[in-house]
């Protein structure tokens, strides 16, 4: 019966949600970028979004020259979004070591770690390690980024914690990492607030689009996101497998 | 007309039914676990909604190579991508912190059973 | 420069980033952090609001003007309200250094509290839909957090599953409002939003009006509210009732007016329908309890709905009526001051049930000071309170609203019913149980007179702060 | 100094009360005394000039004229005498400094309310009188906190009406001050005017109560702390009243209270209203077995009296009415203060228990029985005069049922305040009681005071009728004729000198009669009741045998077949709250999934309702 009833819910809510929105959503073909400020920022250019046709790549402008746009989007043009959504992710894992960390409960221990995984690990750790690190590091000029990669970081970890029942994170490294990169964030934000006038804006030299030493604050920003996403998960991962 | 229906599955209906199937399970599960899985259901559709709405005709992923270096090439809306990300990012934090609530509920009342911690909440 | 209101945010932020690394070197200083982070921030605002002006202006971030950019909206008027959140923060921070810091995990709780508070101020301050919901969901973990202060974990996971909803909700309607606007700055949506259907439109409204009901405390989303109040602790109370819902409902009446301009009249009727079912359930529920906290939680439900009932029904055709729109807003502004004053008390005196309290004659002065927050609550004179309730009965009667003043003076009744009991157990009940908590701090008490002499202030000197509230959205609409 | 600054130092003072009260209660109580001293040759000396407090904007506007210093006199009076009775009074109370320091304040509202000369002004006050008083009626126990919190409830209906009403007129108007409502009662339209009536008289019944809405009377009067009682019922009931008098200021006399309009005929109404009043103030009172349940009681059928010769629409009646607003207060002060004094020294007023305390408490014993011949309106006393002129009032116009429950009170009222009497301080008296004293001279000073001014306006009316004529005036409506001790209407001239004289012939010669020829047997009042055999009851429960225990159970007999008002109120809100739980049940009690049902449903239907 309450099967039943939620059933028809659902379906009622998928008509009406489905028929209201489709009419006027811009799907597929329909949707193009002109009346959106994603054309702005695509085309690096927010005083004139429509110029068209001119040559970005492997040029300087003085905007941002991060050649990944979603990187520029995130880092750049919204990037209070990110400074908020790192802080949610510092919070929850607060929220976990509030909630775990404060009862000593044992690590779990698995009976035989797998023969394969304990030997490959050891060398896949650095491997995947790095990997993640150069995810992050070249968030502004491939896909990825601190995000990605601050997640591959942890993975390496999670599988160390799979590989040996003796491993442990280091938790007062992870908290000034957390600590460091978080703050440097809103320092490097207020250095903008104090050179240019507003809060997070790129003091630093543009550079040139398609290089690694190019589009100021964004690949540090990045950075620093991808140290504090890998300490912050890693922390999750170290809080949910145990600890004494 | 065919080609109309498919493009509104892919882009809405779909999507939608994904995020609709969620909160099935959360409407009729009693399992807290259960419910955990339910909003990551949901969360799934609702970020397959906006990646779909951001999707341009035959557009191509928003990064400036050697091969696309001229601005107005049919990039595909890189916004709906942060925000996904941005999503996605408070999804597993939210999720992180339910399982770890949800581990206490289990220390505290031994059931993960929603109908049974009804009867042992005293309040 | 350092005129710009992002600062408000950044330095809870700040501080809060700094707690993990001041725990490797000693655990004691954490306690005093919070206190510094909302005293600091205190002196911000009043420097801010030193330079500032009465008609909204919008603050870019990261130098791209609107609406590239993300923007944080200011004038006096909101300096006014987040000064208002950062002192009752104060207050609660002091409480928490003072009482409850030795409860739970010691890194954990400070920085969640000093977060709730960087999401609060952000959620006034900011001019941007995404931004919002970026700020929403930190208030909402911080408030997961919080509720499980004193081991709530069921109501917590109550909280975390309706929020959730809401929040996935909110998602669907800002993607959708992106992709047929192009904008997702508060200011531009609005005209992005021209010429669509009524239907989308309704959709939108629905899946805005629902999502935002959770942390603003209004019906469908609030059934987790008198279960966190009942289980967090003093500070998560007073963070819940006088912090978090003030700044939602701020941010709800921010949405309404600068999304949708007011035009589309009915999105206000409805918002009218379920703010006046909030007051009403709420009221009437509240009429019913024993357990003063839940008693608290749904008043502070039913005072949620009125401001929002009030503010919606101010709104029509894309004018505001003034009168009952600011009154609307100084109720808001005397319920952050009353509830704070409120909760506090009950902390302090640790009064949870009815049928438990003793008038004890050492905490006598603890009792009167949690009695003129409560006479300020329910719109008694010389009290703050009874300015906007009055100012908001002149104005719903002058504007011939007369539904809406039947249903609210109704609720009123049963209001001052159950506060008045409540007071009356407080200064007269000779309960046998002899339950008596820890004595109240020096620091506590004088918390509480400076709550109550801000109460007796706006009570004598109404309209001072009436005029420097009011007309809070001047230049954002008409 | 002036009435603002009165005000502010009424409020000041209050504080300052409270906290010397600490050192010791009878600091407190002389220094209340003082002040109302004060503030009544402050009153006196503040006619006719405005005077203002404005802080912020908010004007609260003050002014003594003819018409308002007569409640304020009779506020101070009130007062005065009650804060006497409270020097030695409040010695056993739990809560004394909380007890001063309410009084003091409560005494600041009430002559702000009476003298404000706007609306805002005036509901300011009204409000702050509502949540003090409040709090003084559940000073005393557990009863009179269940008391206090139906008067809130009752009064705060009330105070919502007034607020209403207000802006109504601030709408029509666009002022409130009394002076321009009254220029400009012109611009109010019909629809607004009756609005206006009923929600101002909503609120005036309650606070006064009048019929329908009385019931909050019987457990505040009785439970109140025994020294506010008679401010409860003497005073605050007559604040209700005196909006019903403004309403007089606000529209044309005749329009509101004529016979025979042609619009809405409020005037018959309100006095069968007030007739109905009466009637049911008195058998309420009759079946009663507390003293001071049966004056809050007698309270309801003299407000009844108020209103039906207020709304009755002769110059006369209308004198008669405010007349008895001074002969009420005048009665109540008189019967409980003597109830407390009894209360004082036995810590009871269940007339069960008591018995036989005019030979110890002989001042106690005249002050009621002088208040209660006065209300019963038996000559020579103030009370005759004005239910004299209501009657004339009533039978020259030939309203034959409102003849009838004024008569009906009369008599009535005869029966309800005999029984106190017999039973308190006539009859046997128990054991217990034997060493009673009579209570300290303060104490006696107001019961004093009250009976000579009780016989002094009877014998004399002049001295009141001169100023109330001057009212009269003031308001527009013709005075009457009277000199120092004759009342003049149409049909007769009584010389109320010559009915003193009269009846106190008439008593001399009693007290001959009876000091000679009487002789006393004692009986023990148990065994006349149990014939002479020993019940075993009666060592554990003598009040089972007292002879006042039913008192008039035939009658209450009689009118147990009507259903009561109170019982009525009570089951509605036993349904209430019934239904209260079911919201409660169903929004509140679910489980996560309930919620998000509920959740889901609410957000189908707020499109479904749309997409239609």
């Amino acid at each position: 019966m309450r099967k039943f009833g939620a059933l028809i819910i659902i379906l009622a809510l998928l008509y009406f949600l489905g028929s209201g929105l489709i009419t006027d959503l811009k799907i597929n073909r329909k949707n193009n970028l002109s009346q959106k400020t994603a054309r702005a920022y695509i085309n690096r250019n927010v005083k004139n979004p429509e110029i068209n046709n001119q040559q970005l790549h492997g040029k300087t402008n003085n905007e941002n020259t991060a050649a990944n746009s979603v990187t520029a989007v995130i880092v750049d043009y919204r990037s209070m979004d990110t400074l908020g959504e790192i802080t949610v992710l510092f919070l929850a894992v607060t929220g976990v070591l509030a909630l775990l960390g404060s009862s000593k409960n044992n690590r779990i221990k698995l009976e035989k770690p797998n023969y394969i995984l304990k030997i490959s690990s050891k060398f896949l750790f650095p491997l995947i390690f790095l990997f993640g690190f150069y995810i992050f590091i070249h968030g502004h000029l491939t896909p990825g980024g601190g995000f990605q990669g601050g997640t591959i970081v942890a993975a390496a970890v999670l599988m160390m914690y799979f590989a040996s029942n003796n491993y442990r994170v280091n938790t007062t490294d992870i908290k000034i990492l957390e600590s460091l990169s978080g703050l440097s964030f809103i320092i490097i934000g207020i250095f903008g607030l104090f050179i240019l006038g507003d809060f997070l804006q790129n003091f630093l030299n543009k550079g040139i689009m398609g290089e690694l030493f190019s589009a100021g604050i964004v690949p540090i920003i990045y950075i620093l996101i991808g140290l504090k996403v890998s300490a912050e998960l890693s922390n999750i991962v170290k809080e949910f497998m145990g600890d004494k | 007309m065919i080609n109309n229906i498919i493009n509104s599955w892919v882009f809405v209906y779909g999507p939608l039914s994904i995020f609709l199937i969620g909160l099935y399970g959360i409407l009729t599960q009693n399992n807290i676990f259960k419910l955990v899985i339910s909003i990551n259901i949901m969360n799934l559709g609702v970020n397959l909604y906006i990646i779909a709405l951001g999707y341009v005709h035959n557009g191509i992923a928003p990064i400036y190579t050697e091969k696309f270096k001229m601005s107005g090439e049919n990039f595909v809306d890189p916004v709906p991508q942060a925000l996904v990300l941005t999503a996605i990012v408070i999804s597993v934090a939210i999720t992180a912190f339910f399982l770890a609530v949800l581990i206490k509920n289990y220390e505290k009342y031994k059931t993960l059973d929603i109908e049974k911690i009804k009867g042992l909440e005293n309040d | 420069m350092i005129n710009q209101p992002v600062i408000i945010i950044l330095i809870p932020l700040f501080f809060a980033f700094l707690i993990p690394l001041i725990s490797v070197f000693s655990k004691k200083i954490i306690k005093i952090i919070p206190v510094i982070a909302a005293f600091i921030n205190l002196a911000a605002i009043i420097k801010i609001l030193s330079s500032s002006s009465r008609i909204l202006k919008y603050f870019s971030i990261s130098g791209y003007k609107i609406p590239f950019g993300i923007n944080l909206i200011f004038n006096y008027q909101i300096g006014m309200f987040l000064f208002a959140i950062n002192l009752v923060a104060l207050i609660a921070f002091l409480y928490f250094y003072k009482n409850e810091f030795n409860i739970g995990n010691k890194i954990a709780y400070p920085i969640a509290f000093t977060l709730g508070l960087t999401a609060a101020n952000g959620m006034i301050l900011t001019g941007d839909l995404f931004n919002l919901f970026v700020f929403m969901e930190l208030a909402a973990i911080s408030g997961y957090i919080i509720s499980s202060h004193r081991k709530g974990y069921y109501s917590t996971i109550t909280y975390i599953v309706i929020t959730s909803i809401g929040s996935l909700l909110f998602l669907l309607g800002t993607a959708s409002v992106y992709n047929v606007s192009g904008s997702l700055s508060l200011n531009t949506i609005s005209t992005g939003l021209q010429g669509v259907s009524g239907q989308f439109i309704i959709i939108i409204s629905v899946l805005f009006i629902i999502s935002l009901s959770g942390e603003a405390e209004l019906i469908p989303l609030n059934s987790w509210v008198p279960k966190v109040y009942n289980k967090t602790g003093d500070t998560g109370r007073i963070f819940f009732g006088s912090i978090f819902s003030s700044a939602a409902l701020f941010a709800v009446i921010k949405v309404l007016i600068l999304l949708f301009q007011g035009s589309y009249s009915y999105i206000y009727e409805v918002i009218t329908v379920i703010g006046l079912i909030t007051l009403f359930i709420g009221e009437v529920v509240a009429f019913r309890q024993e357990n003063i906290k839940k008693m608290i939680a749904y008043s502070s439900v039913a005072q949620a709905g009125l401001i929002i009932g009030a503010v919606s029904m101010a709104i029509k055709n894309g004018i505001i009526n003034k009168m009952v729109f600011n009154a609307a807003i100084f109720q808001l502004f005397n319920n952050i001051f009353a509830k704070g004053l409120i909760l506090l008390g009950v902390g302090a005196l640790g009064a949870y049930h009815l049928n438990n309290l003793k008038n004890n004659n050492k905490k006598l002065l603890a009792s009167i000071l949690t009695g003129i927050g409560v006479l300020s609550l329910i719109g008694m004179p010389p009290f703050a309170g009874f300015w906007s309730k009055f100012y908001l009965i002149k104005a719903l009667v002058l504007n011939k609203f007369t539904f809406f003043i039947i249903i609210f003076l109704f609720s009123a009744l049963f209001e001052v019913y159950y506060y008045m009991k409540f007071l009356q157990k407080l200064f007269f009940s000779e309960g046998n149980k002899t339950k008596t908590k820890k004595d109240i701090s020096f620091l506590t008490y004088g918390m509480m007179v400076y709550l109550s002499a801000i109460i007796l202030l706006i009570g004598i000197f109404p309209n001072s702060i009436y005029k420097a509230i009011s007309d809070i959205f001047m230049g954002g609409i008409l | 100094m002036t009435f603002n600054n009165l005000i502010l130092l009424g409020s000041v003072t209050s504080f300052l009360t409270y906290f010397l009260s600490k050192l010791s209660y009878k600091i407190g109580t002389v220094i209340k005394t003082l002040f109302i001293i004060i503030s009544m040759y402050i009153i006196y000396g503040n006619f006719n000039t405005p005077s203002s407090i404005s802080i912020n904007e908010i004007n609260l506007n003050f002014n003594v004229n003819a018409f308002n210093i007569y409640f304020l006199v009779l506020a101070s009076f009130v007062f005065l005498m009650t804060s006497l009775f409270s020097i030695n009074g409040i010695k056993k109370y739990k809560y004394k400094n909380s007890y001063i320091f309410l009084n003091l304040l409560l005494f600041t509202g009430i002559i702000g309310l009476f003298g404000s000369s706007d609306l805002i002004t005036l509901f300011i006050f009204w409000e702050l009188i509502t949540w003090v008083s409040f709090f003084l009626i559940s000073l005393k126990s557990s009863l009179s906190r269940k008391a206090a919190l139906v008067y809130i409830f009752m009064s705060m209906i009330g105070t919502y009406f007034l607020i209403s009403g207000i802006f109504i007129i601030q709408n029509s108007i666009g002022g409130v001050s009394f002076n321009l409502i009254q220029k400009n009662i012109g611009l109010i339209n019909t629809a607004s005017a009756n609005k206006v009536i009923i929600f101002f008289v909503i609120a005036a019944f309650v606070k006064g109560g009048v019929y329908p809405l009385h019931t909050w009377l019987r457990n505040a009067h009785g439970e109140a702390p025994d020294n506010f009682s008679p401010v409860l019922s003497g005073l605050l009931t007559k604040m209700g009243l005196y909006l019903i008098y403004f309403l007089v200021i606000f529209f044309p006399f005749t329009k509101l209270i004529s016979l025979n309009i042609a619009s809405f005929p409020f005037g018959i109404i309100f006095s069968y209203i007030g007739g109905i009043s009466i009637i049911v103030g008195t058998i309420s009172a009759i079946l009663q077995n507390d003293a001071k349940k049966l004056i809050a009681f007698s309270t309801v059928s003299h407000a009844g009296y108020i209103v039906l010769a207020f709304s009755y629409g002769t110059n006369l009646a209308f004198f008669g009415s405010l007349m008895h607003i001074l002969v009420h207060a005048f009665t109540s002060l008189g019967m409980f203060l003597s109830i407390a004094a009894v209360k004082y020294r036995t810590n009871t007023s269940k007339m069960d228990d008591l018995g036989g305390l005019i030979t110890n408490m002989p001042v106690t014993f005249t002050t009621y029985l002088v208040s209660i011949i006065s209300l019963a309106g038996i000559p020579p006393l103030v009370g005759f005069v004005s239910k004299w002129m209501i009657y004339q009032a009533l039978i020259v116009n030939g309203s034959y049922f409102l003849a009838f429950a004024a008569f009906f009170g009369s008599i009535g009222s005869f029966m309800y305040v005999f029984r106190p009497l017999a039973t308190v301080f006539l009859g046997q008296r128990p054991k217990k009681y034997e060493k009673i004293k009579e209570v300290p001279f303060l104490m006696q000073l107001p019961m004093l005071i009250i009976t000579l001014l009780t016989v002094l306006l009877g014998v004399l009316p002049g001295i009141i009728i001169k100023p109330l004529n001057k009212l009269m005036t003031h308001l527009g409506i013709d005075p009457i004729e009277s000199s120092l001790y004759k009342l003049v209407t149409k049909l007769t001239t009584l010389d109320m000198v010559l009915i003193f004289t009269v009846f106190g012939l008439g008593f001399l010669i009693a007290l001959i009669v009876f000091l000679i020829f009487a002789k006393t047997t004692k009986v023990k009042q148990h065994e006349q009741y149990t014939a002479g055999e020993i019940v075993p009851e009666l060592k554990t429960m003598p009040s089972m045998y007292h002879y006042s225990k039913n008192y008039y159970k035939p009658f209450s007999r009689i009118f147990s077949i009507f259903p009561s008002l109170e019982s009525i109120y009570n089951r509605i809100a036993y349904f209430t709250k019934k239904i209260f739980d079911i919201f409660d049940n169903f929004f509140y009690k679910e489980t996560v999934n309930g919620y998000v049902w509920i959740i889901s449903l609410v957000f189908l239907t707020l499109i479904i309702i749309r997409w239609l």
